[in-house]
């Protein structure tokens, strides 16, 4: 590519600078956690997964999300998507690179991350999430370069990348099934003991993927003025409110087998997700806000005046993100080890550092993400007046 | 082909040479004392009478890159990185260009395609294998003082511990490969070192312009970054030995009884060819950068005077002769005139 | 190489194989439809196991829980956030909380039991582990290797017991009183109780069950039918943590006598 | 004639002085002498291999230890001894004298007593 | 179309289907010993030998390079020897560029010759090794005991051959130079080279020609002192015919304050005169006392192309003449070269210019500080200085028949770093305007291909191909915002780039940055302008 994503107005160069602050903020939180131990967290004997693991799933749907472009793009010959399906690619390798930093954020040891490697266990889903993860960060580098480049270039990409694409496919599904895997693989954690955990954490990716992805090029179009177009849009927002609904029918059906088979150990979570247990509730308002946020927002999309609304499409697309993020980025983790397995109730609250390290990691991943835009979208402009 | 492979050839010789040099001759001192001292005094003297014979030449004219806009009228703004109008404009640039190799960063790759037509796309990875490797090569060179010095000084353990943050100890059957851990520097030169090496002999282009010198340090560097991670990861030898003769060297009176594994003297034998090769071959590039005339100027000649210390005195044509020349004509269409 | 050690060879070579063979014959014979029944067989002569009689126990004794935390140098951080337990006593109703009704007998709910690693003849930390820092030893030990644990702590989400924990910060902050013959963890990795595999590899009884003066706890090995334990087993009504989740726990428990 | 000396000549004495700061720096050459310890007339391998090749062996143990169940190593000599850095090391050296002083000349970081505990410091 | 290139068409169909500039051609071959081929549209015209003899070189004969024998003197090699030992000595550059190469193949792509021939030894790293080599036989102990294994070789005529087929297959742009780690720059190592065939009398009729009329009439063209004027007067006319208004320039006038010199192509050549009655117009709307001079009528200086000391020589004129004139400061037209020497070298050759004044705009007072010592401001920044002090009237909507796009010539942009004065002069003088690719404008700019003494029509082959990686550039703006003006501020621009337009992207014209001043500026009394300088017709609006 080329050096146009280090070159830019002042805006931009706030925006990078703020954006560098944060993540300084961070990596000195993480340099006192790395001295101090993850006791600086709020995880502890029982919630043993705090929110970077609840970010680390939640950003995996993100880069998962990418497939909804290459998808109707390739397969089905979607041309309106040609304008944002590397936007698309550059928004997973971006969610990639926050997925393996939360993880490495998270681990006792990280000096020792490349034990994944050296003794490969195939029996265990982290190192299928590993290669997958990787795997997939190296198709999206590869496809978004290759792609760009024979643009910048004006020559048709080359012949080779195609297979490569098409794997992105499958590949795209695999990382959020994988990571569904990772949870829904343990005994004694009913909440994710749950065959559709696959396909809810898709649905949910399907819907807040392309959410964020609308909300992108609303704002590219206004600061970089540059346009996804109508076609585009409307289709994406048409995903959106089919994973959407899809995504609440779920919750509805782990709903329904929990409470109507009334078996206590699977009722459990959801109950102190939604209601409290023991007293203790403090998702509770959470988890509603994000009921009212994620169903208001479908509703209001179903109705074509409103979609076609652009500042109201940013809005819903906003909430639905909001909403799902914390479902999943905050109270699928959490909830999961909620009672303990003594069916206690240990609540989990973030600490400050911890913050501040996801943040800085969000950042990163902002940074990458403008900087990959950037890029793009001036490649892309420059076919165009 | 031959320039690749002589040079190649010549590395392993060199290797056996010290094998058999200390393993079957017992030339231990030849390879521990002698050589190695030869090697850094040529390095040193060579070095030194390598910079001060280019300053011996003067800088006649001051003719910086102007890879930017210049310090003109006021309102505009000057990029003093790239068209420094002073020395701090100069030192961050040549900062920049020591340590983090500014130029190469914006290196392109042109390629003609249909049309015809020219497209450059950017091209880093030269600027990053460079990068990776220097900087490799630096801080395992700045490691080694543990060795070199007595008293270990501060930099070497806090290197060591950045260098070796990832605990990469890998135990098979066979033999328990790292331990101590694995250093990433280790690896990061030696995949540097390869890129380097294939972009010479993959590019055309490149292929084209090497010549044999400059397969030969390739070579060499891999030499000596094999046998030192052979030494620290495999062939284990005894490193207190290994410290020991280093310091009776640089104590000045040499303990001729210490033997080490042989690889350590394969080790030290490349290392030595290194430095007694350095003054005489492109490696001087690393003192060279540093008096560059063209990166190590200010473009203020407009503004100050640069003097040329043999200013030849020419003779001009002056106007006068001129004027002798073509008073007539210069009369008939009423040119104003010296002397009518 | 001789003609007659050649065939040697070869008898012992084609013995091997149809060993092998009729053994997994057997395994795919032996496997029982029920889960909560643990006899999926594991080839070996030996299971650890460990009956606790709960009737025998004295309340508010803690001998053995001191005596194996001291000896393993298991830090007391003070909040039970960073706390590490090898093991411990908790109440009836957590220990075994599926077995647990309104009616029980007067103040069995709260009855202390104690309650430590399972050491599961399937145990889901080992499959979970990515780096097999946690595995299954061939005696049927769960057993930690702190030095290749990555700290992910998968296998605290894995394991049903919660019998697992991890060092949230330096175990050396907490330890007043060390035991140089068994190391101290580094902070960042999961440890739990390792039925005192350093003892049993020197022919010794697990410390709790040394420990105990009442004979509480029986240990021995499940795979020997005139073992104590076993015999133990056959006398006594037992019972065992979730043993619907399947993983098979090697430790037991008499409940009354 | 030298030009520009007042910028070349001091970066190049800088150069070279540091360069040969190894041999300006003074000491006296100590090397470290570990003592001989005085329980035992030899280690569990000879002395010139067990310097280096320690921190292999002791990682081969460690990794029979626990993950084999393997606690006795029998040497090349044939004697048998306990796989055990505590135990079997220790019983001789003080880690104090004996790992501390190369380790210290050298630069190798110790990670062993990260864990393992040094008696020296614990058993008064 | 000249007889020394073959028709584009022909020459685009053999691009595209002949080679790859990522991939070398006779890779596997050592360069060595590949003699170079002269063919017609390769090689420049020797000099006849009273040109050598009137500048004081060596060797003056009759020969060609197209011939076997090249009648090189009996010592050449002694004569080799001895002159790069001297400038080894003189120059820092020189010797430091002989060194340090370490032939990381950077700057192999980014010459232009390299593009538009594919010819591996335009890779300025191997133009350099072509003397490097000679060098290392000489200078090196390596070279001297290791020879062909550090790439050392003996000197022979045929290196002199292709000495002189690649040094003069190099415009000394200096491109590479700006993707060098080290800041080789193979301008100076061409420079060098250039001299040190001077020693053999090795040279072209081109470049030698040109500055012996220089030195002997003022200028390159040899015009003589009342053809001069009697030209200028003539734009005199043409101004008036278009604009309705009188210019009056003046000539070797005394007490004048500024001494105006320019490339004397502006006052003779198509398209360089509608840039002289450009400044004319300029000068007259400010009011500026200014005069030219017959004796210092020429800015560009092809003792450049030749050596430091025809260059000296042929400089020295300008402060000379201002001295005699007495001006306060000298102000200077669109030129390339020129600016080269002005910027680079005049001071130091010439200076120190004390009987001159640090420049002052006598409109604006801006004080040009930043050249104080040279006392020589260009065009451009006068300009610019005017219009940012509004002491211009500008109607831009009289360039709206062009669509423009700005070609930094390499001097200006890398040799003197004048990359925004030009761009904010377009931006207020024209509405349409579109930048070249990034990697082709400011300090990355390629060259018109015919730089350096090369703009003659029997090199037309390579002046072509050379042009190529420019014309592209200008192609891809033509194609996307249909650009039909390509603006240089370089005399020599002008002149080859309008032949380089013609045959790679016809419809293109060329002109300079102060023709379409000229266009813009509303002049006091001037009639209702409908044609530009030209005499095109202006697209004006149509009235309501």
């Amino acid at each position: 590519m080329s050096n146009t994503p280090i070159k830019g107005n002042v805006a931009y160069y706030s925006w990078v600078g703020f954006l560098a602050l944060v993540i300084a903020l961070g990596f000195a939180a993480y340099l006192r956690q790395l001295d101090q131990g993850l006791t600086l967290t709020g995880m502890g004997r029982d919630v043993s997964w705090g929110v970077y693991i609840a970010q680390f799933t939640f950003m995996v749907g993100v880069a998962a999300s990418a497939v909804m472009l290459v998808l109707p793009y390739y397969l089905h010959d979607f041309k309106h998507f040609g304008r944002i399906v590397v936007l698309g690619e550059f928004l997973a390798i971006a969610a990639v690179v926050m997925c393996l930093l939360f993880v490495v954020v998270d681990m006792g040891k990280p000096m020792r991350v490349l034990n994944v490697i050296l003794y490969a266990t195939p029996h265990s889903m982290l190192f299928w999430d590993f290669i997958v993860l990787n795997g997939y960060l190296v198709i999206n580098i590869l496809c978004g370069h290759v792609a760009l480049t024979a643009e910048k270039k004006s020559v048709p990409p080359p012949a080779w990348i195609k297979p490569v694409i098409y794997l992105s496919i499958p590949w795209a599904f695999s990382i959020h099934t994988v990571t569904a895997f990772l949870l829904a693989g343990l005994p004694g954690r009913h909440l994710w003991l749950t065959a559709i955990l696959a396909p809810r954490f898709l649905a949910s990716a399907f819907a807040a993927g392309p959410s964020l992805l609308i909300l992108l090029a609303l704002l590219v179009k206004k600061v970089a003025n540059f346009d996804a177009g109508k076609e585009a849009l409307s289709k994406l927002t048409t995903i959106v409110i089919y994973a959407g609904l899809a995504n609440f029918f779920f919750v509805g059906l782990e709903f329904f087998t929990a409470f109507y088979s009334n078996i206590p150990s699977h009722m459990h979570s959801l109950q102190y997700l939604y209601f409290g247990l023991d007293g203790k509730g403090a998702l509770v308002p959470f988890m509603w806000v994000s009921t009212l946020l994620g169903v208001g927002a479908l509703f209001f999309l179903l109705f074509p005046q409103t979609r076609k609304n652009e500042k109201f499409l940013a809005l819903a697309c906003a909430a639905l993100f909001i909403s799902l993020w914390i479902d999943k980025g905050i109270g699928l983790i959490l909830a999961g080890f909620i009672p303990n397995p003594f069916d206690e109730v240990i609540e989990y609250a973030v600490t400050a550092n911890e913050v501040a390290i996801t943040l800085g990691i969000w950042a990163i991943g902002a940074l990458i993400l403008s900087m990959l835009y950037r890029a793009a979208i001036t490649v892309k402009k420059a076919w165009e007046d | 082909m031959k320039k690749i492979i002589t040079p190649f050839v010549l590395v392993v010789l060199l290797g056996l040479i010290a094998w058999f040099g200390t393993a079957g001759l017992g030339l231990y001192t030849l390879f521990g004392v002698v050589l190695p001292y030869g090697a850094f005094a040529t390095f040193i003297v060579g070095f030194t009478f390598k910079i001060l014979s280019w300053a011996k030449s003067p800088v006649p004219f001051r003719i910086p890159t102007t890879a930017g806009q210049a310090k003109s009228l006021t309102w505009i703004k000057p990029n003093e990185l790239e068209s420094p109008s002073g020395a701090p404009g100069v030192l961050a640039r040549m900062f920049l260009e020591v340590f983090f190799f500014r130029s190469l960063l914006r290196n392109s790759r042109a390629s003609m395609v249909k049309g015809p037509r020219l497209v450059y796309v950017s091209d880093k990875s030269l600027w990053l294998a460079g990068l990776v490797f220097h900087w490799s090569f630096l801080i395992i060179f700045l490691r080694h003082y543990r060795i070199f010095a007595e008293q270990v000084p501060f930099f070497v353990p806090l290197l060591e511990a950045v260098d070796g943050f990832f605990e990469i100890v890998w135990y098979n059957e066979i033999h328990a490969v790292t331990l101590p851990g694995l250093y990433l520097t280790d690896a990061l030169i030696l995949v540097a070192l390869t890129f380097l090496f294939l972009r010479r002999v993959l590019d055309t282009k490149v292929r084209f312009i090497s010549l044999l010198q400059d397969y030969f340090p390739l070579y060499l560097i891999l030499g000596i970054v094999i046998t030192g991670s052979l030494m620290r990861y495999n062939l284990k030898v005894d490193v207190i030995a290994a410290k020991n003769l280093v310091q009776s060297l640089v104590h000045f009176h040499p303990d001729t009884s210490i033997q080490v594994g042989s690889i350590f003297y394969v080790h030290l034998f490349f290392v030595s060819t290194l430095a007694f090769y350095f003054p005489f071959s492109k490696l001087m590039h690393a003192g060279g950068v540093f008096m560059s005339p063209t990166r190590n100027l200010a473009n203020n000649s407009r503004a100050k005077r640069h003097i040329n210390p043999w200013n030849p005195t020419i003779k001009i044509r002056t106007y006068a002769e001129y004027e002798e020349d073509y008073r007539d004509k210069m009369k008939a269409v009423g040119l104003p005139l010296e002397k009518e | 190489m001789s003609e007659s050690r050649r065939k040697f060879i070869q008898q012992v070579g084609g013995g091997l194989v149809g060993l092998s063979a009729i053994s997994l014959l057997g395994k795919f014979t032996e496997v029982e439809a029920t889960a909560n029944t643990e006899v999926k067989d594991k080839p070996a002569q030996i299971r650890w196991g460990m009956v606790v009689d709960m009737s025998k126990c004295k309340e508010g004794c803690t001998d053995c829980v001191q005596v194996c935390h001291s000896r393993h140098n298991v830090p007391d951080h003070g909040n039970a956030k960073d706390e590490i337990k090898w093991i411990w006593k908790a109440p009836y109703k957590n220990v075994f909380t599926s077995k647990s009704h309104r009616y029980q007998q007067q103040g069995q709910l709260e009855k202390p039991f104690l309650t430590l690693c399972n050491h599961c003849d399937e145990p889901p930390c080992v499959r979970v582990c990515p780096t097999q820092a946690t595995f299954r030893r061939p005696d049927g030990i769960v057993q930690m290797d702190f030095h290749r644990c990555i700290g992910c702590r998968f296998c605290m989400a894995g394991c049903p017991y919660g019998s697992r924990s991890f060092n949230w910060r330096d175990p050396r902050e907490n330890l007043k009183q060390l035991d140089p013959h068994f190391p101290t963890r580094e902070r960042g990795v999961v440890e739990k109780c390792n039925f005192c595999a350093e003892r049993i590899d020197q022919g010794l009884n697990p410390l709790c069950q040394e420990a105990c003066k009442e004979g509480v706890i029986t240990f021995g090995n499940l795979n020997d039918p005139n073992s104590e334990i076993r015999k133990l087993l056959g006398e006594k009504r037992t019972m065992q943590r979730k043993t619907e989740l399947g993983t098979a726990p090697s430790v037991f428990y008499v409940v009354e006598s | 004639m030298i030009y520009n000396a007042k910028v070349v000549l001091p970066i190049l004495i800088l150069f070279v002085v540091v360069l040969t700061y190894p041999f300006w720096q003074g000491g006296t050459e100590q090397r470290p002498e570990p003592q001989k310890p005085a329980k035992a007339a030899q280690c569990v391998e000879d002395a010139a291999w067990m310097r280096a090749n320690h921190m292999q062996l002791l990682d081969r143990w460690r990794h029979e230890v626990v993950r084999k169940q393997e606690r006795s190593y029998t040497s090349t000599r044939g004697q048998v001894f306990e796989k055990s850095l505590v135990n079997t090391c220790l019983d001789c050296h003080q880690k104090s004298d004996f790992c501390d002083k190369c380790h210290a000349y050298a630069s190798v970081k110790l990670v062993c007593f990260n864990c393992h505990l040094n008696p020296e410091l614990v058993e008064p | 179309m000249s007889k020394f290139a073959p028709k584009p068409a022909e020459m685009a169909a053999q691009m595209n289907q002949d080679y790859l500039v990522e991939k070398v051609k006779a890779h596997e071959s050592d360069w060595m010993e590949t003699p170079p081929e002269f063919r017609p549209g390769n090689w420049c015209y020797a000099p006849a030998p009273e040109v050598v003899e009137s500048l004081g070189l060596d060797n003056p004969r009759k020969w060609s390079p197209d011939e076997e024998d090249w009648k090189l003197p009996a010592d050449y090699k002694a004569r080799i020897h001895q002159g790069m030992k001297e400038r080894l000595d003189k120059n820092r550059a020189f010797k430091l560029f002989m060194d340090v190469c370490v032939r990381c193949g950077a700057c192999a792509d980014k010459c232009h010759f390299f593009l538009g021939t594919g010819d591996p030894k335009n890779m300025p790293v191997m133009r350099a090794e072509l003397m490097r080599s000679v060098y290392r036989n000489d200078f090196t102990m390596a070279g001297k005991i290791l020879k062909d294994w550090v790439g050392a070789r003996k000197l022979t005529p045929e290196v002199v051959k292709e000495w002189f087929m690649y040094f003069y297959q190099c415009t000394e742009c200096r491109r590479c130079s700006v993707f060098c780690p080290y800041g080789i720059d193979t301008a100076e190592i061409t420079l060098m080279a250039r001299e040190l065939l001077h020693l053999l009398g090795v040279n072209i009729n081109w470049i030698l020609k040109p500055a012996s009329d220089c030195n002997r009439t003022g200028n390159h063209l040899g015009i003589e002192p009342h053809t001069f004027t009697q030209v200028v007067e003539s734009l005199v006319d043409d101004i008036e015919d278009v604009t309705g208004v009188s210019v009056n320039p003046t000539f070797n006038r005394k007490g004048a304050e500024v001494l105006f010199i320019t490339p004397s192509g502006d006052a003779f050549a198509e398209p360089g005169l509608y840039t002289m009655m450009g400044y004319m117009l300029l000068f007259e709307h400010v009011g500026l006392d200014y005069t030219f001079s017959t004796y210092a009528s020429e800015g560009g200086n092809f003792g450049l192309f030749t050596g430091n000391e025809v260059m000296k020589k042929l400089n020295a004129k300008m402060y000379h003449e201002a001295q005699r004139l007495g001006v306060k400061w000298i102000l200077g037209g669109e030129c390339g070269h020129m600016w080269r020497v002005v910027h680079q070298y005049m001071d130091t050759m010439n200076g120190p210019a004390d009987f001159l004044e640090t420049p002052i705009n006598p409109i604006t007072g801006t004080v040009f500080d930043f050249a104080k010592s040279t006392k020589m401001v260009h065009i451009a920044e006068f300009t610019a200085d005017l219009i940012r002090n509004n002491k211009l009237k500008l109607d831009p909507k009289r360039n709206d028949h062009r669509v423009l796009t700005f070609h930094d010539s390499c001097n200006t942009s890398r040799g003197m770093g004048m990359i925004e004065e030009p761009r904010y002069i377009l931006h207020k003088v024209a509405n349409k305007f579109y930048e070249m690719p990034e990697k082709t404008i400011r300090e990355q700019t390629f060259c018109c291909g015919s730089g350096s003494g090369l703009n003659t029509e029997e090199y037309m082959d390579i002046r072509m191909r050379g042009a190529f990686p420019r014309a592209s550039a200008v192609k891809h703006v033509a194609e996307r915002n249909g650009v039909n003006l390509l603006t240089a501020i370089c005399a020599i621009d002008r002149v080859t780039l309008t032949a380089a337009m013609r045959y790679w992207n016809p419809g293109v014209e060329v002109s300079g940055l102060h023709e379409l001043v000229g266009n813009a500026l509303i002049m006091e009394g001037e009639k209702e302008r409908d044609i530009d300088l030209r005499e095109d017709d202006l697209e004006l609006e149509e009235e309501e």
